[in-house]
């Protein structure tokens, strides 16, 4: 019981992962029409904006390692310690929920570039060409970030007030051993407020229908008088900032590198077309139905019937739900069909 | 078939037996990079019978690779080291598994497809990986062991058997002919398939599938058999790598090899005839060459600038090259899919094009 | 004797150096390529020489290899078996190396070691702990100079019993794969041997990323100790999340519940920040040992790059001194002869104290050092306290008990 | 003459949207049968329902085609009923737009001749002749020959069409539908094809169910007219009879002008 | 009237350069088309059309199939396809050359596509509705619904599974949902049945009494001539006859050989 319960946890804030990242993609690719395989490099950037923050925060000042006497070594004491001191130092520690604030701004300005310097000129182009041109987009991407920052994850700590865990289990008047970290916690409450963000801008303004509209026929939209090109820029750039948002958000779960981003990115357009092409809350409910299911298959004694199905299950789903539903969960007609 | 094609595939096979003797102009040149040019050429090629031909886009042809390399380790293990036997097996298993998952995957077409056929390789690759360990040895690969029964010549061999084709051993150049020749096979093979009439149905199913259920035909088992002929090139071309290199990974089924076949067929050209087969050949090359640069070699090359300038140089260049080499990659992706639509083959086309224009603005020009 | 790529009359020989540049252990793979730089560097005798001053016996001069200079190409094995055999294969047949060294994952190391046997060309093997490479898959000619899993538990188990008492409950998150299989077992057997139990040993997939759905099902499984058999950035994720989930914290069976490396390294710890704090494990060297040999690497490593070597720059510059020492003594570059000298080959000053390269499975002995994460560390590389250094008698074992077979001299 | 198709007591909703109601109609062997009705009467869905595309919520539709009993047609896909030698043009065209209109034309041919399905896989197309020839041919009796190597999805709307017809006729079929085969054809074009359709006729004795607006071509044509209006038939008979039919006048034709 | 317009009778600006640009010159008719060249890709469709409107106008534009008279509707709509390599265009004092289809829109263009493009997985009002979110609103949709009941019946319908001639009316419906001045009609009438047809050309009589200078392109040349002042006959991506609708009536000749009725 405590242990489904506490798989249970675990499935949601996973979930909320996957239906995060998957919401920007499917912006991107269940509504523009794009294959963009560089989603999982904006996931990434976003992630480093965060690692960015940390190092501009503790930049530091050189001083003698007196403790190491084999060779001259230096080490760093951040400016920030030696002008603030304590304040200094909480500024360190705050830096991921910090770095939110960055975030947005820039990867506004990284979904603009991207989409007005690139993506723009592939709307029509096959699908075929969109990945090579995004895949190679990704690669480049990575590999600079590799450049700079090395390939080894980057430990980019929550807040110590958040790091420890919650005792959820007596919350709801269970077993104390059920405890989970404050921070998926967090992760999980953040990833619904943006959920919720995003769908309330696209349900509750018209620019929801009129870019589903520019989707299913650009030409036609442009011919009554709307200036689709703008619209869906503006899309890239939502997008590209919810995906940035969870990648910031996910450095505290996991220590990100530079290849994090390939690492999602199967894994959400498997949760994008399994919600349906298109459909928000399709990607959204698929996302928490795979974080689930996955958190489930990995128990024991799951394992112990199926083995090995915890290494299989989102894909057994996926291919299940395809071939039941054909258009994914929620998936409207006539979306990507061709 | 006409004469042009009989033509085509001369030429081909002509330039491909004869690469060992001009490679090495370009640092090609050795047995391992020269392998690789004809199994991934193969490989691509047959992609492209399904990718290039119908236009479905399967993510997850590399699973018929892993499939093809573990039958092939299979039948050296328990057979014979002899590779016809392990070429043969590979490419009916992987065609019977490619039955099996085109038959599921192809109740979908579009991006359902796809995603479908990414599934597929994906539980392969993973299953590969662990709880399938007995019969793919996991993360360290399938290899051979001198206790393999090998029923059929344990006898004769000793010591660590090594792979052969009626007694002739298959590494190094041998290898590369091995492959050469059923790479050359597989090509006219798929030039045949291309002016036929099932090849031409194939083309229907990618322009238009309504009209064609429409016209009475039945774009399924088309489909079908095209998925089949490529997921059995794939098999032979995974065959062909434990041939060459008695070791059968998982890797080689994860979903980024998938993605590389894909890579190659659109950097080559879709649904041209050669085009898949240069898209191979860029990214072998790309992966062995720029990955060997170091900074020495930078330096020597750049060495006859001053100091400083060279520092900078060396430095940028490092960039792109040894393990910056997938930056290099990304850029030349990028590169001829914006200005070069349709891929290498249409760069040629163009270059052509342009050829004879000039040609004609010579001879104009000559007229008056 | 004609053998691959004999350097015949050329003035130089060409090592090849296969390291992951890319991928989850890329950082480990740039450690160990300055290792090989600057280990080449010394063999032309430029620099200051390092372990060439310390090395007993030692037949180099610093003028090469038997008087060649030594030339390197590199390689990149992606952490992947196919791409390090194709890229050693490159290394062969086309730059006409005539060593191959290298590898960060055992998988790879065991792949490229068994494509070295067959192409006839030594494999002096770089990072790689699982008993395998050097127990049922071991070859003529692959040597290792790293400890291996076996070692750690023999090394781990005194100290355990010390800290940790006989009376504890395990689990065991293991990486699916030959050197987390091997780890595992070799633990589990430790402390088995101590009175602990096992409670349960759970395979997870290597770059699983996020393990929180292994992490949850710990917490009630009533074990009181948890043991990653993970390493590098798995380990990082591991034990970060592991912490995250509160496990440091927690009280089971009325004792601390606590957490096992059983292997570490310095750059792991530095990614894994103050979680490593307390944790146990053990390591091949560390940069700290006072001996001269340790010292003299540390010290011109340090000058070269400014931050002290890792244990897997450490046993990749050994191993190419190590082969180069070993072709000097045997006078030539055929392999069969330089096995022979390295076989059996007794030698001291390269830290680890007297260290013996055992014929029967070409697997080296030298001391095993048992650490902990240091709770105040003196400067920003004093990441781990040396607990106790292991006599390399006390982790000697038989070379049968893991089976395999190394294969003719002569191929 | 014996009937081809019977349809009897058909029904079809759309989400309470009545589309069809109750329609009873025959087509006759060898007729050319038209199906005029405002915008929306159902025309289309009828089509569909008579081919087995749609099923009816009841009702049955039997097809004459092979065995003299009469079969249904429900639940079968688009390709076996196409080689139950029923062809169909559709409202807007579909053509192979890749391919060249010889490449166009050879399919229908090949489909004719070998079935749903046939892996000729070794063979050139151009091997067997008389694939070649009868697309040739097709191709000249809708003037499209001098076009044969374009492609065809640069052709204009008109001439998309002509070749669509021309591909169904390459098939040889027993029953063409043609839901309105002249729509945005240029006069000229359309005389053509009525000739086009009338020598057909003769030659081949191919029964045609065909839905037009233009009452020039559905005069010229047709053998019977059904109106239909909102899913019912409201008339039938022979076209002169239609024309002076008052209901007809009044549901369909209004004041235009004929 | 001669057959094709010459440039003394072209009342816009006398400017031929390779790219449209903006013109300083005399002020140009209501609507004024000067010298367009128009390219799918290499092929080369609209060869250089000319022509002046004056406001409220009704002109029909015919000519065979592939004569390139939706080419030149699009190319005044200034669609992607085909590209405008060359030519003028003015509406109102509005240069449309230098603008993209949504901006040409907001100046009050309104074309009415040959194959209708109702948007797929909006409903008619939707459709309606989006006509209406940006530039400025024509009539209102309830106007609209009683100029077409049938539509508003509909109303919460998916617009593509309309019949085909609910489909034209939900196209021209969707036009004048907007603010416009000129109003292209590539093939209005076609699937419609007669009744829907009489129908259509009152509302289009209606649009006229409006003032909207409106031009249509009709294969029901006939009926396109009842409704329209002027007639110009195109043929191979040239026009080839500009003049009164009357004069077409009346010349047989010019009938049989570009209209072949
Ligand atoms: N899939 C559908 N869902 C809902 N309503 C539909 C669907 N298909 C058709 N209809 C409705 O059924 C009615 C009949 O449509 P149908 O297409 O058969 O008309 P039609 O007689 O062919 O008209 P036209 O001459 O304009 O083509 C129309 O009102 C149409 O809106
Ligand atoms: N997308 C396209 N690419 C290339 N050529 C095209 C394209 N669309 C049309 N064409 C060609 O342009 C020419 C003019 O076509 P257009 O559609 O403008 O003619 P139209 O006068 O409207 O004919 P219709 O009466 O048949 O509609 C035709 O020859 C056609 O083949
Ligand atoms: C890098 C090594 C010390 C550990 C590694 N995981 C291995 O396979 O052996
Ligand atoms: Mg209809
Ligand atoms: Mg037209």
């Amino acid at each position: 019981m405590e242990a489904v319960f506490l798989q249970l946890l675990n499935g949601l804030d996973k979930g909320g992962a996957y239906a995060l990242i998957a919401l920007g993609l499917t912006l991107i690719f269940g509504t523009l029409g794009v294959v963009n395989f560089a989603h999982g490099a904006l996931f990434m950037l976003g992630s480093f904006c965060a690692v960015s923050l940390q190092k501009v925060l503790s930049m530091s000042m050189k001083v003698r390692d007196e403790s190491v006497t084999f060779f001259e070594a230096y080490k760093e004491v951040p400016y920030l310690e030696i002008w603030f001191g304590d304040a200094g130092k909480a500024l360190i520690d705050w830096t991921v929920p910090l770095a939110l604030l960055i975030t947005i701004p820039i990867m506004l300005g990284v979904g603009y570039v991207m989409e007005r310097g690139l993506i723009q000129r592939f709307y029509k182009r096959t699908h075929a060409e969109q990945i090579l041109v995004t895949f190679g987009l990704a690669i480049v991407l990575q590999e600079l970030v590799k450049a700079y920052f090395g390939a080894n994850p980057i430990p980019t700590p929550a807040p110590e007030i958040v790091s420890g865990s919650a005792h959820v289990g007596a919350w709801f008047g269970l077993s104390d051993a059920i405890v989970y970290p404050w921070w998926r916690l967090i992760y999980f409450l953040f990833a619904f407020a943006v959920v919720g963000a995003v769908f309330a801008f696209l349900q509750l303004t018209t620019f929801g229908m009129v870019v589903r509209a520019g989707m299913a026929d650009r030409e036609t939209v442009g011919l009554i008088g709307i200036d689709i090109d703008k619209k869906f820029t503006t899309v890239f750039g939502l997008a590209a900032v919810v995906t940035g948002l969870a990648g910031v958000m996910y450095t505290p779960v996991l220590p990100p590198d530079y290849h994090i981003g390939m690492e999602f990115l199967v894994l959400s357009f498997v949760v994008v077309v399994v919600g349906g092409m298109g459909s928000l809350p399709g990607a959204v409910a698929a996302g928490f139905l795979l974080g689930i299911l996955q958190s489930f298959a990995s128990m024991t004694e799951i394992k112990s019937i199926l083995p090995g199905i915890d290494q299989i299950i989102i894909y057994l789903v996926a291919v299940i739900i395809l071939l039941v539903r054909p258009r994914g969960l929620l998936g409207r007609e006539g979306v990507m069909e061709d | 078939m006409n004469m042009k094609d009989n033509i085509l595939v001369l030429i081909f096979g002509a330039v491909i037996l004869t690469m060992p003797l001009w490679a090495g102009i370009v640092g090609a040149g050795y047995p391992d990079l020269l392998q690789k040019f004809a199994i991934f050429g193969l490989f691509a090629i047959g992609f492209n019978i399904l990718f290039g031909f119908t236009g479905y886009l399967s993510f997850g042809h590399a699973a018929f690779l892993g499939i093809g390399s573990y039958t092939a380790m299979w039948s050296f293990k328990l057979l014979t080291m002899n590779a016809i036997p392990a070429v043969l097996f590979a490419t009916a298993v992987s065609g019977l598994f490619a039955l099996a998952i085109g038959f599921v995957a192809l109740r979908r077409s579009g991006i359902y497809f796809s995603i479908l056929t990414l599934a597929f390789a994906q539980m392969c690759y993973n299953m590969a990986y662990s709880v399938l360990t007995p019969i793919t040895n996991g993360e360290t690969g399938l290899t051979l062991t001198a206790t393999d029964p090998r029923i059929l010549d344990a006898a004769t061999t000793e010591g660590l058997p090594s792979t052969e084709l009626f007694g002739m051993g298959l590494s190094g150049y041998n290898g590369f002919y091995f492959c050469a020749i059923i790479l050359i096979i597989g090509f006219y093979i798929s030039v045949r398939l291309y002016r036929s009439s099932f090849g031409l149905m194939l083309l229907a199913v990618k322009s238009n599938q309504n009209r064609m259920k429409y016209t009475g035909l039945n774009t399924k088992p088309y489909l079908l058999s095209a998925f089949v002929i490529s997921g059995m090139y794939a098999g032979l071309a995974g065959a062909l790598m434990v041939v060459i290199d008695p070791l059968a990974g998982a890797e080689r089924m994860q979903w980024t090899a998938s993605g590389e076949v894909v890579l190659m067929t659109i950097l080559g050209g879709v649904g041209t005839l050669l085009g898949p087969f240069i898209g191979a050949i860029v990214i072998k090359y790309f992966e062995n060459i720029f990955s060997a640069f170091n900074d020495a070699v930078l330096n020597q090359v750049f060495g006859f600038l001053p100091d400083f300038i060279q520092g900078i140089w060396v430095s940028f260049a490092s960039l792109f090259v040894g393990k910056g080499w997938h930056l290099t990659l990304g850029v030349l992706f990028m590169l001829i899919v914006i200005f070069l639509p349709g891929g290498a083959m249409e760069g040629f086309r163009r270059i052509a094009a342009k050829f004879k224009k000039e040609k004609e603005a010579h001879s104009a020009g000559g007229a008056e | 004797a004609d053998f691959v790529n004999n350097p015949g009359n050329n003035k130089s020989i060409t090592l090849g150096f296969n390291v992951p540049q890319t991928g989850a252990y890329a950082d480990e793979g740039a450690d160990e390529l300055r290792a090989y730089k600057l280990a080449v560097k010394h063999l032309n005798g430029e620099g200051d020489g390092g372990m060439l001053n310390t090395m007993k016996p030692l037949s180099l001069k610093g003028n090469g290899v038997l008087g060649k200079k030594v030339e390197f190409v590199t390689g990149d094995t992606q952490t992947k078996s196919d791409a390090a055999r194709s890229s050693a294969k490159r290394m062969i047949e086309k730059d006409g190396a005539l060593m191959i060294t290298g590898g960060s994952s055992s998988g790879v190391a065991i792949a490229v070691q068994s494509l070295c046997q067959e192409a006839g060309v030594i494999f002096m093997a770089g990072l790689t702990h699982s008993n395998d490479t050097t127990g049922k898959d071991k070859r003529r000619y692959g040597f290792r100079h790293f400890f291996n899993a076996y070692m750690s538990g023999v090394a781990l188990g005194p100290v355990l019993k010390e800290e940790l008492g006989i009376d504890r409950r395990a689990y065991h998150l293991t990486a699916d794969y030959t050197w987390g299989w091997t780890q595992e077992e070799s633990i589990k057997n430790t402390t088995e041997g101590l009175g602990w139990e096992t409670v349960a040993t759970v395979k997870t997939p290597v770059g699983a990323g996020d393990f929180s759905q292994y992490i949850t099902p710990v917490l009630n499984s009533g074990a009181d100790v948890l043991i990653l058999n993970h390493y590098g950035k798995d380990m990082i994720n591991s034990l970060t999340q592991s912490i995250q989930f509160g496990l440091k914290d927690k009280q089971v069976n009325g004792k601390q519940f606590e957490i096992i490396v059983p292997l570490f390294s310095r750059l792991m710890a530095q990614g894994a920040g103050d979680n490593i704090k307390g944790i146990l494990g053990t390591t091949g060297w560390n940069w700290a040992l006072q001996d001269a040999g340790s010292q003299a690497f540390v010290k011109s490593f340090g000058q070269e790059y400014g931050f002290p070597p890792s244990q897997a720059a450490h046993t990749c510059y050994c191993q190419t001194l190590l082969y180069a020492n070993a072709c000097e003594v045997a006078g030539t570059f055929y392999p069969p002869e330089m096995i022979k000298a390295l076989e059996g080959f007794e030698f001291d000053g390269m830290g680890n104290g007297p260290t013996l390269y055992r014929a029967e499975d070409h697997q080296c002995f030298k001391n095993v050092l048992v650490v902990r994460g240091n709770q105040n560390p003196s400067s920003q590389f004093d990441l781990l306290e040396i607990v106790k250094e292991v006599p390399r008698e006390v982790v000697t074992y038989d070379a049968k008990i893991f089976g395999g077979e190394l294969g003719p001299y002569k191929v | 003459m014996s009937s081809i198709l019977t349809v009897e007591g058909v029904n079809k909703n759309f989400s309470g949207l009545k589309a069809l109601d109750d329609v009873n109609l025959v087509v006759e062997e060898g007729s050319v049968h038209a199906i005029i009705g405002p915008n929306g009467a159902g025309k289309s869905t009828f089509l569909n329902c008579l081919v087995g595309r749609l099923v009816p919520d009841t009702g049955t539709v039997l097809y004459y085609g092979n065995k003299p009993e009469g079969e249904t047609l429900f639940g079968l896909p688009p390709h076996a009923i196409n080689q139950k030698g029923i062809s169909r043009v559709f409202q807007t065209p579909e053509v192979f737009e890749d391919l060249t209109l010889f490449e166009n034309a050879m399919i229908p041919v090949m489909a004719h001749l070998d079935g749903s399905y046939r892996f000729n896989s070794w063979g050139g197309v151009l091997s067997r002749g008389e694939i070649a020839d009868a697309a040739e041919h097709i191709l000249s009796d809708v003037g499209l020959l001098e076009k044969r190597n374009m492609h065809s999805g640069s052709l204009s709307r008109g001439d998309k069409r002509r070749l669509e017809l021309a591909m169904c006729l390459a098939q040889d079929p027993k029953l063409l539908l043609l839901d309105e085969p002249t729509a945005g054809m240029a006069r000229a074009d359309t005389n053509n094809t009525i000739d086009l359709l009338k020598k057909i006729g003769e030659e081949r004795k191919i029964t045609k169910v065909i839905i037009e607006h233009d009452m020039h071509v559905v005069f010229s044509l047709a053998t019977k007219v059904s109106v239909l209006a909102r899913g019912h038939i409201i008339a039938e008979g022979a076209p002169q009879e239609m024309k002076g039919d008052a209901r007809v006048q009044e549901a369909y034709l209004g004041g235009a002008h004929l | 009237m001669s057959d094709k317009i010459t440039q003394s009778q072209y009342s816009g600006p006398l400017k031929k350069t390779l790219q449209p640009i903006k013109s300083q010159g005399t002020d140009p008719a209501f609507f004024s088309v000067w010298d367009v060249h128009a390219y799918y890709g290499e092929s080369y469709i609209v060869q250089g059309v000319s022509f002046d409107i004056h406001e409220g106008e009704i002109v029909a534009l015919l000519g065979r199939n592939g004569a390139g008279k939706t080419s030149t509707l699009r190319a005044l709509a200034r669609t992607d396809d085909p590209q405008l390599q060359h030519g003028e265009i003015w509406l109102d004092h509005e240069p449309l050359h230098d603008m993209k289809s949504f901006q040409a829109s907001r100046a009050g263009l309104a074309l009415v596509p040959e194959d209708r493009r109702i948007i797929p997985g909006l409903t008619v009002q939707e459709n309606l509705e989006l006509a209406q979110i940006e530039g400025r609103k024509g009539w209102s949709i309830e106007r609209l619904y009683e100029l077409f009941p049938r539509l508003g019946e509909r109303h919460n319908q998916i617009g593509v599974t309309l019949s085909g001639g609910e489909q034209q009316m939900l196209a021209v419906a969707r036009a004048l949902a907007k603010d416009i001045k000129l109003l292209l009609l590539d093939e209005p009438y076609e699937g419609l049945a007669p009744v829907i047809v009489h129908e259509i050309e009152k509302t289009l009589e209606d649009i006229k009494k409006l003032g909207i200078t409106t031009i249509i392109v009709e294969q029901n040349a006939i009926a396109a001539l009842h409704l329209a002042d002027r007639a110009i006959i195109m043929d191979a991506g040239q026009i080839v006859f500009d003049g009164t609708a009357q004069e077409v009536l009346d010349n047989a000749e010019l009938r049989q050989e570009y209209l072949a009725i």
